[in-house]
């Protein structure tokens, strides 16, 4: 396989910053919870269900502990007290402290109770993610799994149904993983919807019913074409880790899942997006999902040329906090894109070495390379050019997870005859270009060499100068796609709390002692 | 029951059902603007699309200018009364078409051409020679049959010639290209010929190629037409269950 | 002379004046064969195309096919009667935009939002920010512009309490994401907002985004609407002139 | 530039063949005329128009000749004779030879009389090529003259005005070269049509006004874009010289002319082939016109990666007739083509590995790259990637001349928007991949390194079996895009003719005494 030098050292310098970076955060993390983590609790825990306005219990049983003031303690703690107290079952527990007037969030049990009599419903909670786990992997030993470059498409209807037709045509077309993007607006509600949905726009909203529709089509899928067609979705926005556990439980096999994505680009509170994201991905390491994270997002807003180091210093931080969470190599699909303004003299080249810089630098990872989206217009047949071209490095430098280009970017999320030629064309090119990568040697010193150097030389520096500053800071200045953030700044802040000196989350407990 | 024939609408489908999305792309003398654009709306219109959106326009020339437009199509097709042979739909099996033809007590012999000033043989072979098609063996290779490939450039008379002489069963046209249809003059002017010197009904004629269909080449006077990724094996189950009838 | 309209009848342009062709793509839910190409035959005779020539036929899924069609379109355009306003036809220089809008006396204030759900920064931001788009700076950049750029996903309640706050001349509004026509009803929450609230007539309302155009933005009640590859100077050009008057 | 190793050696025994196999028929052609040929000497001559059926008179005058059994002393003779016998002009000459009573073709003067009374209209014949060339020479160092690979595009609307139209139009879109393809019928012609020409299938008919026509709108097109837009056309089939001749006087800058090209892919006479050859390029010769030869054919009827080596093999024996022709090599514009089927696992290789070869062998060659076309569908969006891969291969391995692509190519003849958006993609595939071929090293005996060897050798071997059995047998048996022809059979066979002991040619005197 084709390579440009790396230096190791600079390389470990790199993660040496990052994991201050990161470290840093994770005091404030391990300190902290949310109203999204703590859904994420309640539902583990069985919480099911929602009123006639659509207000799922988990929200109006954590929302009424918050109004309490009492989020501090952990939902598993009020769960478990009600429990002590004679609520028959978790769900029971729920209803009663969402809704009765006989609610008591003052001074009770020890926590030490709470945890004892919640102990069996936390086994449960574990052996669904597991048993989820397992089926899924024998659901993908039993079926011819892709190849890298896996073929990635996403299917956007609004409407559940329709999406499932569409991937099974995605399946059939020769797609390896289909996802249904989310409605514009989902990763600003403050709750999961419920039940099947078949209004959105700009995409489907992620609800647990809708993943196991879709898983279902999946699994049909799979059956026809006997190649395991494998479902990803957003665990991003203000319930990231209530989708992590829904994915975990409905056999998801990624999720796009990033540190800083919703601070940066859905103006989502810091604090809020840190502390979800450790809890959402130490679900996704026990459950086994593989996560995309989205440095693909700054080269929409900034020039990929100029801040691709940017891109390279995001990736090291966003792996320093899944490592924290647990995740090993294997699972974590660090993101970079193909967006370099295409009528740049050699802009193939610099891609090329992009791509293979951080090819090298996370060779145990499974890599997620995004497709030009930003330089797309409505000129449909060149669009299809320009995707060839992503679809060519990304066999060449060997992507992991290719999420296939679309011509039809710059005008709607893909038709299905859209989808179909985009298959078309990266089996073309995976397959006339498949060794490509094995017989290329880059000149000494040229282009691509000194591009490669010169953006882990500026990932560096970044790194050193974000260590310095915070990433609080870092993120408040604009260090990451040209954007800026202020730490008790946008939205969901009001859902962070910190943690009572005796916060309760045995669920969080086992998952941390556990590794992927 | 009742014989109520059902009306079977088919649409567009973009990703929803009955969203009738279409896509069109399309050069007008205009340069571009708003103007040009809107005119690109009217014509997209004119065509039934519904909501128009202009995605590309581009100046491609001192004059012209590309469009690319989608829109939702107002049309449907009622599938319900389209009848269409479908001659590639089981052909019989090498074996079946050997058994069958046996039936006739002879070869069947057939005589195949690119005619007029066409000079693209690579279909044509394809369908006559041994070598074939896509790993698929052409005419030659079947046991029954005697095949004649006079290739390219061949003009009519030649071809009517060499199938008097042969005492052909089966006349193989093959016709590429078609700018502004020269390919149906030329087939036109075989059946015509072949009508003239009185052995049009003695023989089966064949018409192939990239742009050929079955309606098309019957509405020329042939009995049947192939078009592209025919193979071989489609045309020798024809052929023997035209002369012999179906196993 | 005499004042008879001429017409213009603009019709697609192949390779030869009058040929009429164009492409269609488009998918149906039917399975490839013979059949199939009759009707995606149909189909596209059905808007207008004569002799329709089915170039590609895919199975896309287990029920759909992809179709590529060409074919001559009889549809043309009378381009006569067409009236679009060109706003990006001659703007004013940047000189030219300073000098005119001394004669306010005061700053033009604009307040701009990619509104409602829509996460979409980059088209506003290049009409507002001093960075601009393709080497254009923006709004800000004009000294006669006092320019409020309020971000992505900004509710029209919220633009409207803005705007008046900051006593503002104009109101540009992006939107991007269209999927079934979801940025025509925000558009038209914020005019009706805007009326209902009792400043509509004295603001300039701007529409702008990737599939906006002049026509679409006046009949949803804006003054005027900008396309893609808008460029600043375009905007400034047209806000002077309204305020102020034609140079 | 990216090179893969190239045994010099065995580049040496190649051309050492092809020399012999030249040599042995050019010892043929160097005792034979043509009537094709003698028509180009009398046009040349000055001898234009043609009667109300449309046969020109340069046909009408051979053809008598040809009657009387006296071709073999050459037109010049009879013209010469005439002259010397009170023609007033060659015009009149001709008239009196074609159409007289009078006309006698029996014993006359001798050779050096008629030479004698034709010397001037020898001296203006050559002069006219010679200022045609100062010309486009002049012409083309006023303008600025596109980068390698040269964007070569066809039109072929039949009809020489719509032509005109969609050859400045592709100018104005980026055009270096503009060929107007010909009617599907004209090869087989033996004779050239007189005046413009609005009705031809497949293509639009090469007459010497619609060269004019031509030349008129790419003049217009430099002027308008400042980049000069060559013409090129066909000088192939039963007109080969009579075309080089309109063509040298029109300002063509290139024509399609190959040695063996019409034997194979028209059914023309073989020696009928190798005379006209040669005349036509002694008249390119002088003229400064590049060739295109035509071995990208073979790969439409043999396979492109078995047969690739009959490409190269080709390619030789071209290079040595053309030499013996008097062109040098940077006029010698070799033909390839990416015609190996794009689903094959490492075409692209493939590709790469020929498409470097010949590069390196042919280092002063103005190479000429065809697309793919065999394996083109109607489905257009793919087409257009397939086309895509063409051209990243064709700045990678630095080809001179690369005729592009048509998404449309399994369809029509390219409309307007086709060649639009082939040149588009054109200029962005040359412009983001502008120095990868300088980048790239191949891996040591590796994929590509190894097919090149291997086609090598099998050219070499070719050649050598070739040079021991005669191309005229090699051509009977096959040898080349699996096509087989005989000495005596097809078209125009009837047209060769033994030269006699005084066969006389001024024109081909100078031409062969002149090197280009
Ligand atoms: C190869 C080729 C050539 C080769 C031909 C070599 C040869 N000996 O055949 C060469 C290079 C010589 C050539 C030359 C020209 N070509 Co050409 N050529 C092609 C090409 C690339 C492929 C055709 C092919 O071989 N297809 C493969 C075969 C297997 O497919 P097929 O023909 O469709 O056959 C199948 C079926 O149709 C069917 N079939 C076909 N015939 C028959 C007959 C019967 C009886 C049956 C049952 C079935 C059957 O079965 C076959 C197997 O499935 C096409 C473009 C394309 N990709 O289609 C252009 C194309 C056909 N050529 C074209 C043109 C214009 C020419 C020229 C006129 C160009 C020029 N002016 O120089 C010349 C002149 C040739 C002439 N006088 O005919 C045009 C035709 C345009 C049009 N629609 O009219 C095309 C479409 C290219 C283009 N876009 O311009 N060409
Ligand atoms: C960048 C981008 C993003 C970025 C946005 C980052 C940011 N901060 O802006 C990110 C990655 C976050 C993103 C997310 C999504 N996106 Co997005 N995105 C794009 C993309 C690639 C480019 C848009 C862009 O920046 N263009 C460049 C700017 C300069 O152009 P412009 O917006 O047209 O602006 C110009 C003119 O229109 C005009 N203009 C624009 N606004 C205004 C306003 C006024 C007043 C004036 C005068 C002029 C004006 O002037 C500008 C300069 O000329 C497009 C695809 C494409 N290539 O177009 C998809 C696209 C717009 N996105 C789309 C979708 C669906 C989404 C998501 C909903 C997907 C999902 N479910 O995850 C999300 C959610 C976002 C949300 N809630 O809105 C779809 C929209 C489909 C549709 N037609 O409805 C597109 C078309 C992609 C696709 N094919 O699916 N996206
Ligand atoms: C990490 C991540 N999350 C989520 C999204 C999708 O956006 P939304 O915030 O609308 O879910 C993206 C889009 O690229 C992403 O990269
Ligand atoms: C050398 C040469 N001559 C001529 C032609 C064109 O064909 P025709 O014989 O119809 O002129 C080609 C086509 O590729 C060619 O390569």
């Amino acid at each position: 396989m084709t390579t440009v030098p790396v230096e190791q050292e600079k390389v470990e310098a790199c993660r040496a910053f990052a994991a201050d970076i990161a470290d840093d955060v994770q005091r404030f993390i391990d300190r902290h919870t949310t109203v999204g983590v703590e859904r994420t609790v309640a539902r583990a825990y069985g919480v099911v269900g929602a009123d006639a306005e659509g207000t799922p219990l988990a929200n109006a049983l954590v929302d009424r502990i918050h109004k309490a003031g009492q989020v501090g303690r952990g939902v598993a703690y009020h769960l478990g007290r009600a429990l002590c107290e004679g609520a028959a079952s978790v769900q029971e527990a729920a209803e009663m402290l969402a809704f009765s007037e006989a609610a008591d969030f003052g001074p009770g049990p020890s926590a030490a109770e709470a945890r004892g009599a919640i102990e069996a419903a936390t086994r449960e909670a574990i052996a669904r993610i597991d048993s989820a786990r397992d089926e899924r992997e024998a659901n993908k030993a039993a079926h011819r799994v892709g190849t890298a470059p896996l073929k990635y498409v996403i299917v956007a209807t609004g409407n559940i149904y329709d999406d499932a037709v569409q991937a099974k045509a995605a399946g059939f077309a020769g797609a390896d993983i289909v996802a249904v993007i989310r409605a514009t607006a989902q990763s600003l509600l403050d709750y999961v919807p419920e039940g099947p949905t078949t209004e959105g726009y700009g995409g489907t909203y992620a609800t647990q019913e809708n993943f196991r529709i879709i898983r279902r089509a999946a699994d049909e899928a799979t059956r026809d074409t006997g190649t395991y067609l494998a479902q990803t979705n957003y665990s991003s926005g203000l319930c990231m880790s209530e989708i992590a556990w829904m994915a975990a439980v409905e056999r998801l096999d990624m999720l796009l899942n990033d540190a800083m994505y919703g601070i940066l680009f859905r103006d989502i509170n810091m604090q809020r997006t840190f502390i979800d994201q450790y809890f959402s991905r130490r679900i996704i390491a026990r459950s086994g999902i593989v996560i995309n994270t989205g440095e693909d997002n700054y080269l929409t807003t900034a020039d990929a040329v100029e801040k691709a180091h940017t891109v390279l210093a995001s990736q090291f931080i966003n792996e320093a906090f899944a490592r924290r969470a647990g995740l090993r190599e294997e699972l974590m699909g660090l993101g970079h894109a193909f967006e370099i303004n295409p009528w740049l003299e050699d802009s193939l080249l610099f891609e090329l070495a992009q791509a293979q810089l951080v090819r090298q630098i996370f060779d145990r990872h499974p890599i997620k390379w995004m497709p030009p989206t930003k330089f797309k217009t409505g000129d449909i047949f060149h669009s299809h050019v320009h995707d060839a071209m992503f679809n060519l490095v990304g066999i060449t430098t060997g992507q992991s997870i290719a999420l296939l280009g679309m011509f039809s970017e710059a005008v709607h999320t893909p038709l299905l005859m859209d989808r179909y030629l985009s298959l078309k064309s990266a089996r073309y090119i995976f397959t006339a270009a498949r060794h490509l990568g094995d017989e290329i040697q880059w000149k000494p010193g040229g282009i691509v060499e000194s591009r490669a150097r010169e953006v882990l030389d500026k990932a560096h520096a970044l790194l050193r100068e974000v260590e310095r500053e915070t990433l609080w800071d870092a993120i408040g200045r604009g260090a990451f796609g040209d954007v800026k953030r202020t730490r008790t700044g946008g939205k969901g802040y009001s859902g962070v709390v910190a943690r009572h000196p005796e916060y309760l989350n045995p669920i969080l407990e086992v998952l941390e002692r556990s590794s992927s | 029951m009742g014989s109520m024939t059902q009306r079977n609408i088919l649409r567009a489908y973009g990703d929803r059902e009955g969203d009738g999305m279409v896509q069109m792309s399309f050069t007008l003398r205009i340069l571009p603007g708003d103007r040009a654009r809107e005119v690109a709306k009217r014509f997209a219109e004119a065509h039934g699309l519904r909501e128009p959106l202009v995605t590309a326009m581009e100046q491609a020339s001192r004059e012209h200018t590309y469009f690319v437009v989608y829109g939702h199509s107002q049309h449907g097709v009622d599938t319900s009364d389209i009848e269409v042979e479908e001659l590639a739909a089981q052909p019989l099996t090498r074996d079946q078409i050997e058994e069958q033809a046996k039936k006739l007590g002879r070869k069947i012999v057939v005589v195949g051409a690119c005619t007029g000033s066409d000079a693209h043989t690579v279909g044509i072979d394809a369908i006559l020679n041994y070598k074939g098609f896509a790993g698929e063996k052409g005419l030659e290779s079947f046991k029954c049959i005697d095949a004649h490939n006079l290739g390219a450039q061949v003009e009519n008379a030649e071809l009517c010639e060499k199938a008097k002489a042969l005492g052909a069963d089966a006349l193989l046209v093959s016709q590429v290209i078609t700018q502004r249809n020269c390919h149906k003059e030329n087939a036109a002017a075989l059946v015509e010929l072949a009508t003239r010197q009185g052995f049009r009904d003695k023989v089966i004629l064949l018409l192939g190629g990239p742009r050929i269909d079955h309606n098309l080449a019957v509405e020329l006077g042939f009995d049947a037409g192939f078009g592209p990724g025919t193979k071989p094996i489609t045309v020798a189950s024809f052929l023997v269950e035209r002369l012999v009838g179906r196993v």
